[in-house]
């Protein structure tokens, strides 16, 4: 494959705290699951016991949300609510069928990346903090049994809101096609820019790189 | 008991004083329930402490500790007063119409014939006036003015409501309640029964703290009724057996008298022991003691007891005087002493004045424990912090522990408070290599008799006399040998006694304690039965172990059933005299072959048969009971006569009197007791005891606490004239300040379960602060009523 | 065990119900009568002997009370309260065997989050497998009774399990065997409750005009039922007024659960079917912008 | 292994070792309700050590009664068919089973030498021959044979005995017969106290 210049869309610390996210997430999903839908218990075998999936969870969660709160830190300025956003979100029927000419111009993030990343930020702060209040026997034994039992609750629509949106997530990434290798590997095309962010190219500081492979 | 534990199912009225059943014998309390349940009874506590028998009381009423005669003697003038009292019976069954010596008097506190320098009263004149034939005179009328009845009554008159609630503290409408509740069975259809313990005999006068509710139990007819009665409830498992077998220092086992310096011969002895009907027609059944005497000694040296050494009779050691442990660790702790067997005893910290034992045990040039638990005694020479503080180097003693079997790892019988002897088997083997007490004794007996082969001595002829030839194995007797030598045998035809009817006084009967035949008989080991049927739903399970005497179940019964054999109460009919025959639900405690005119005299021991009002000779302050303060009072006086304020005939040993403190020093009364989760000294080896109570501690009353500003869970210190320890405060309501003679008075209670080398935590032992005076006839030390003072401790 | 004779089961939706043959066994009870019980501890101590456990040893801390709480190695605690009766003044020491109370409608077991790890037998009996216990503690917050405790050690939740092992082969509860006074009994819920009417009237008649039966109907009936002195005031013996399973509990199992379940599959489908419908979202032109060089490459390294 | 030691061993590979070291434990070790305990465990008859209302007990020890099977008790409980007890016991006797395990048992004969701080252990040999020792030369000593009066007393005041209460009468029958034939009078029990 020829080189080709690229623009740069993620710097290779926040590919690496989004890779690290998901592996962890992975395992805090896998090992939660099963608490939320005791059916699927087995999921949490990747720990080997289920004593050891309850074991292993907050650790997992905590080492998920951390990075991730990092990254929302790092990613705050993309996700500014703009002008154009609310003309998007209007247009979200086009974005989904990909009536190009249709949907407004947007930057860095479209303004449903906004929503998801407000989730992100908001139920990844609840989970930490529930997640510690009924942890086990660390930190419950500091709580009243109704805080704990409202944290539980808590914690579990977060976890399910957190799921449907990194399902979401999952699904708008594999459908645009170039996100999951932007992410992978920080550059996306000019072209790709120019289709689903093309405010981003107007961006001055807008870098791009060469690349040996795609 | 008179009674037996189910018994109490049958009673009406309850009275738990001087005991704390549902703390100590909780499975006994069980039965109170069942009473309380199904026999819609009544439960009276009164103690001084809101105990956990009092938590399930019908009505509860505080008393000073100490002060229960007066408590009594006033219910029995509430009775009297108020006629109360079941007058068939008192006529019949008690000594009520019997006429006392004229010279007989009681002044200001004092029965006549008192000693001022000895202490003592010469008891002359305690006694019936006689006539010609040597029998008691009797007024049937009660009108004569010495007639016990009258005496008695004269007694006790001083006893009004004011007068006891001004000396025990407990308020006029409680003492009321409770005088009402226990008047109402003075009826043939009701029965009372008293529930005592450590609480009345723990005393200076704790004989006559039992004597004063004898005498209302008489008043109101419930002795030898079912549900009724006068049960001590008895603390060790086998302190009965241990009684059976007297282990006492004048006693031989079966209740018989260890010889005295004045019996200088058997002819003499027994004659000293053989009692004299009183009455015309007695049974007197001691009167068969010269059978019992006999028949033991055969049974202690086995043929070298023959007719012409007095069946061995000079072998048996003759005492001068009282030589209790309280005495023997006074001479232990002027060097008198040199040699001390301890079997099974904490006795470092059961002794009363744990510091003066301390120094006399230092002082022993041997020390011998046989015990299965590693127990502070046997340590009582090693430092432990400020819990045992003193110096190895300085201690001569040469300490042996021999390691024992306990229940679980031996057979053998213990016998229960309702005197049932049951056999019970081993389930183990013991850890290490530890032996049963019998073997043990039996190894040392061997090793003696060896050495005095070897060398000769001083009087060897009784160790080798004593009867271990019928051991197949010399070196460990086994239980069924010795249960068969207890029961009897004829010597003639080799078999097992039936009873103790069969025996002899030529020699021709071994029966090591008399009380005890029957119960392994031709038939075999009576004592093991197990049949538990019931058929009379009275609670009598006659099938079921052997109960002594003869397998009665009720003592006294005779006294269920009027002078002609009808019962009092056809619903509790324990014997009957119907169709010109005995019939029953138990053994007749009485010869059953005599008509009921002929058994008219239900309390076959005594020499007259009946119950005693008057004591007679038989108790060292006199023939009836007085209240007496403590020894150390919290008032300092006596309300009744200042003159006489304490006990005047207790036994008071030298320099003993130097360590009661005043009330000045010392103003709070301090009682000790048992929790229900500890046993003594016991559990605190037992983890899940410990866990259960990990820790002693001091209850203190709200105003004391708030006076002293002490909070539960703060430390204090507890002390007294002769020491004092550290301990937790539980401030609680259950205990109050009571109005005594014009001052508040504040009880302090301390658990006994103090300790330094087992499971729960270090403590000091209540004995630290206890002292060693005792009851005048028992010497069991007062532990239930001494003056301490209270501290909170700043920093610890 | 036959999971023939498991009736509820935590961890299980209501498609996969657990095994009911045996539902018609009638359930037991053990009750618990505060007006004949006198604090000895019997049951406490019996109940640690026949489940071999051994809490640590402890220290006074003001109270008769020990140890001062139920752990996973005390699964029955006597609790002792001193009441002074506020009508005639009297003081009353409150004694309450403190265990599981096997309700009917258990918290512990709705809140459990692991499959079959608390289960209701059809005997009516509340037990924990500690196998299958993942130590979440979640029924130790949602128990009203407070009665599930963590293990230090193995991070698992105990309790008083009835003697399950004892039942199965017909025999009472330890702690009812050995109860002195005949405060403990045990027996099926019919007989326990018609004992308790009786004795209700009984302790009427002798005048505790409160006396009544702790049943709470919040839970749905407990397996363990309590005669009080005072039934308006059972705070005094540390018993809740109102036991049941809390708002924030249902609405975790019956609310969010189903809507959450919901949430995902929904999801899931709409991405599923936009796939399908819309196809794939690529960038046609990228092709030739591979040739341009336009800008020299530069480290992406930050 | 019993289950606490197991739950034990659960815990601390749980703390120290890795996740494959827990997933080798088998899946179903355990039933939901505990295996019956008492199932042929050889069962004896007793009565209570402690008070005198005398309940039955029950011991159950390992083994089948067999020679070769040395028994120990595990377990105690009150004997449904006493009469007085009715299967009941208190905490006491609840918890035997830890008193006839104490750690606090002795297990071997000990002696303390004089001025010393410590146990030593010695044979049942050299107990009973040092002990039998020490009361022949006392005795020897200090035996009265006659009072004052002429009177044969025979007896030996300088060595007494404390007695249990809680051993078989049996026992405290061969204890009286021993003391006695010593002429020992200071002999007393706890039935004081």
């Amino acid at each position: 494959m020829h080189k080709q210049n690229k623009i740069l869309r993620h710097k290779l610390f926040d590919r690496i705290c989004h890779w690290f996210v998901v592996a962890v997430g992975l395992v805090a999903f896998l090992t939660g699951f099963g608490f939320f839908f005791p059916s699927f218990q087995w999921l949490g075998a990747i720990a080997g016991t289920p004593q050891m999936a309850r074991f292993v969870h907050p650790i997992a969660g905590l080492m998920m949300c951390l990075p991730l709160m990092l990254i929302l830190v790092r990613y705050y300025h993309h996700n500014k609510w703009e002008k154009n956003d609310l003309k998007w979100m209007l247009a979200i029927k086009d974005v989904m069928f990909e009536n190009e000419d249709k949907i407004p111009a947007i930057g860095h993030y479209n303004p449903g990346q906004k929503v998801l990343f407000r989730t992100f930020v908001v139920t990844s702060v609840v989970l930490t903090v529930t997640g510690i209040m009924m942890w086990q026997p660390y930190f419950a034994p500091y709580f009243a049994s109704a805080a704990i039992e409202w944290a539980i609750l808590l914690h579990a629509v977060c976890a399910v809101i957190m799921l449907i949106f990194v399902i979401v997530h999952f699904w708008m990434a594999t459908w645009v096609e170039g996100s999951v290798a932007g992410m992978l590997y920080g550059s996306v095309s000019r072209a790709w820019c120019k289709k689903h962010h093309p405010n981003m190219l107007n961006d001055p500081k807008l870098k791009t790189i060469k690349q040996e492979k795609h | 008991m008179t009674n037996h534990w189910i018994d109490i199912k049958n009673s009406n009225v309850v009275v738990i004083m001087g005991g704390n059943a549902a703390e100590a014998h909780p499975v006994g309390f069980g039965w109170v329930t069942e009473a309380m349940e199904h026999n819609n009874a009544k439960l009276v506590v009164v103690d001084p402490r809101y105990n956990r028998s009092a938590a399930l009381s019908d009505c509860y009423a505080p008393l000073r500790s100490g002060t229960d005669i007066a408590f009594l003697l006033g219910l029995s003038r509430y009775l009297i007063e108020t006629k109360q009292v079941n007058y068939d019976y008192v006529k019949a069954y008690t000594n009520a119409s019997y006429i006392v010596r004229e010279d007989f008097e009681f002044n200001e506190g004092l029965f006549s014939g008192f000693d001022e320098k000895s202490r003592t009263y010469d008891k002359e004149t305690w006694y019936y006036e006689l006539d010609e034939d040597g029998y008691a005179k009797v007024d049937e009328s009660f009108e004569h003015p010495r007639c016990v009845w009258n005496l008695l009554k004269h007694h006790v008159e001083r006893y009004d409501f004011d007068t006891v609630s001004n000396i025990t503290g407990t308020p006029v409408e409680d003492y009321e309640k409770v005088c009402a509740i226990i008047g109402s069975t003075y009826t043939h259809d009701k029965a009372a029964t008293f529930m005592y313990a450590l609480g009345w005999t723990h005393h200076t006068k704790g004989t006559q703290n039992i004597r004063s509710m004898a005498m209302v139990q008489l008043l109101l007819g419930n002795i030898g009724v079912l549900g009724g009665g006068v049960n001590a409830l008895r603390g060790h498992s086998n302190v009965q057996g241990a009684t059976d077998m007297g282990l006492l220092c004048q006693a031989l086992p079966g209740y018989l008298k260890l010889p005295s310096d004045k019996d200088t011969d058997l002819e003499t002895y027994l004659d000293h022991h053989t009692p004299k009907p009183l009455r015309p027609g007695q049974t007197n059944y001691w009167s068969n003691y010269p059978k019992f005497f006999i028949s033991q000694m055969k049974s202690f040296w086995g043929e070298n007891a023959t007719k012409e050494n007095s069946f061995g009779y000079d072998w048996l050691p003759k005492w001068d005087q009282q030589y209790d442990f309280t005495k023997h660790i006074d001479m232990m702790y002027h060097g008198e002493v040199n040699g001390y067997f301890i079997q099974g005893v904490n006795a470092i910290n059961s002794m009363p004045n744990r510091n003066k034992t301390l120094a006399a045990f230092s002082k022993l040039k041997f020390m011998v424990v046989m015990d299965p638990l590693a127990t502070e005694t046997s340590v009582f020479w090693k430092k432990d912090d400020k819990f045992n503080d003193v110096d190895p180097s300085q201690i001569q003693t040469q300490v042996f522990r021999l390691p024992t079997t306990l229940f679980a790892e031996e057979e053998g019988c213990i016998v229960n408070s309702g005197r049932w002897m049951q056999w019970h088997w081993k389930g183990a083997n013991a850890p290490g290599e530890s032996k049963p007490d019998a073997a043990i004794l039996s190894g040392i007996l061997m090793k003696l008799r060896a050495l005095y082969k070897e060398e000769g001595g001083v009087l060897p002829e009784p160790i080798n006399a004593i009867n271990w030839a019928g051991y197949h194995d010399s070196h460990f007797p086994h239980g069924s040998e010795v249960a068969k030598e207890l029961n009897g045998i004829d010597l003639k035809t080799g078999k097992q006694l039936d009873s103790f009817s069969q025996l002899k006084d030529d020699g021709s009967t071994a029966c090591g304690c008399w009380i005890y035949s029957g119960s392994w008989t031709e038939e075999g080991n009576l004592m093991a039965r197990r049949d538990n049927s019931d058929p009379s739903g009275k609670g009598i399970t006659p099938g079921w172990s052997f109960a002594w005497p003869s397998n009665r179940r009720v003592l006294y019964n005779r006294a269920s059933c009027d002078v002609n054999g009808k019962p009092w109460d056809p619903k509790r009919t324990i014997v009957e005299w119907k169709h010109d025959k005995w019939h029953g639900i138990d053994v007749g405690d009485f010869n059953m072959k005599l008509t009921p005119q002929e058994s008219a005299h239900p309390f076959i021991m005594q020499q007259e048969g009946v119950g005693r009002f008057f004591a007679l000779k038989h108790l060292a302050e006199g023939p009836f009971p007085e209240h007496y303060e403590p020894m150390e009072s919290p008032i300092g006086t006596n309300p009744l006569h200042p003159k006489v304020i304490s006990n005047p005939a207790v036994r008071m040993l030298d320099g003993v009197a130097e360590t009661l403190g005043s009330h000045k020093e010392y103003p709070y009364v301090c009682t000790t007791y048992c929790v229900t989760e500890h046993f003594n000294f016991w559990t605190a080896h037992c983890r899940l005891a410990a866990i259960s109570m990990p820790e002693t501690f001091v209850e203190i009353d709200e105003v004391l606490a708030a006076a002293k500003g002490i909070n539960s869970g703060d430390w204090v210190t507890v002390s007294s004239k002769r020491g004092e320890l550290q301990t937790k405060a539980l401030v609680t309501k259950r205990l109050q300040p009571l109005k005594v003679h014009g001052q508040l008075v504040h009880t302090v209670g301390l658990p006994r379960h103090g300790g330094y080398n087992a499971l729960t935590r270090k403590s000091s032992s209540c004995n630290v602060l206890t002292t060693e005076v005792g009851d005048a006839n028992t010497q069991v030390p007062e532990f239930k009523a001494f003056l301490v003072n209270v501290t909170k401790v700043e920093a610890i | 065990m036959s999971t023939q004779d498991i009736i509820l089961s935590s961890g299980t939706s209501r498609l996969s119900p657990a095994a009911q043959v045996r539902k018609k066994l009638s359930k037991v009870a053990k009750l618990f009568d505060a007006t004949k019980c006198n604090g000895c501890k019997a049951c406490q101590v019996s109940c640690s002997e026949w489940n071999d456990l051994r809490a640590p040893i402890g220290e006074f801390t003001g109270s008769y009370q020990n140890p001062a709480d139920l752990s996973s190695e005390c699964w029955t605690l006597m609790k002792f309260n001193e009441v002074t009766d506020e009508k005639d003044k009297l003081l009353r020491w409150q004694f309450t065997h403190t265990a599981c109370m096997h309700c009917d409608d258990p918290a512990c077991l709705t809140a459990c989050s692991t499959k079959d790890a608390i289960v209701q037998h059809a005997n009516g009996i509340v037990d924990f497998d500690s196998d299958k216990c993942i130590g979440c503690g979640y029924c130790v917050t949602a128990c009203p009774f407070d009665v599930p405790k963590l293990d230090s050690v193995d991070q698992k939740a105990y309790k008083c399990t009835m003697c399950s092992d004892r039942l199965q082969v017909g025999q009472e509860p330890s702690c009812v065997k050995s109860c002195t006074t005949g405060a403990l009994k045990f027996g099926t819920r019919e007989d326990m409750l018609f004992i308790a009417d009786m004795r209700i009237k009984q302790l009427h008649e002798k005048g505790f005009a409160k006396a009544g039966l702790y049943n709470p109907k919040g839970v749905g009936g407990t397996g363990m039922m309590m005669i009080l002195h005072d039934i308006d005031d059972p705070q005094s013996y540390g018993l809740p007024a109102d036991p049941k399973t809390s708002l924030s509990i249902k609405l975790w199992q019956d609310v969010v659960k189903p809507l959450g379940a919901a949430g995902i599959i929904a999801t899931v489908a709409v991405a599923c079917l936009h796939r399908i419908t819309v196809g794939r979202n690529i960038v046609e032109e990228d092709e030739p912008a591979a040739f341009d060089h336009s800008h020299p490459s530069k480290s992406d390294k930050e | 292994m019993n289950r606490r030691q197991f739950f034990k061993l659960c815990a601390s590979s749980t703390a120290t070792s890795a996740i494959s070291a827990l997933g080798l434990l088998p899946g179903k070790a355990f039933a939901a309700v505990r295996e019956f305990k008492l199932l042929r465990a050889k069962e004896t008859r007793n009565n209570c050590c402690y008070c005198s209302v005398g309940c039955g007990l029950l011991m159950y020890s390992h083994g089948s009664n067999g020679k070769n099977a040395e028994k120990s008790i595990f377990h105690i409980e009150g004997d449904a068919d006493h009469p007085v007890n009715r299967g009941s016991l208190c905490p006491k006797g609840a918890g035997l089973v830890d008193y006839v395990n104490s750690p606090n048992r002795n297990h071997f004969p000990e002696v303390r030498e004089p001025g010393t701080n410590e146990w030593k252990r010695i044979s049942w040999n050299e107990a009973f021959g040092r002990i039998a020792r020490l009361m022949k030369d006392d005795r020897d000593a200090n035996f009265i044979e006659k009072n004052s009066d002429g009177t044969t007393v025979n007896r030996w005041l300088s060595t007494g005995m404390m007695t249990s209460s809680a051993q078989p009468n049996e026992g405290a029958y061969i204890t009286h017969k021993f003391a006695r034939s010593l002429g020992l009078v200071a002999i007393d029990t706890i039935a004081r106290n």
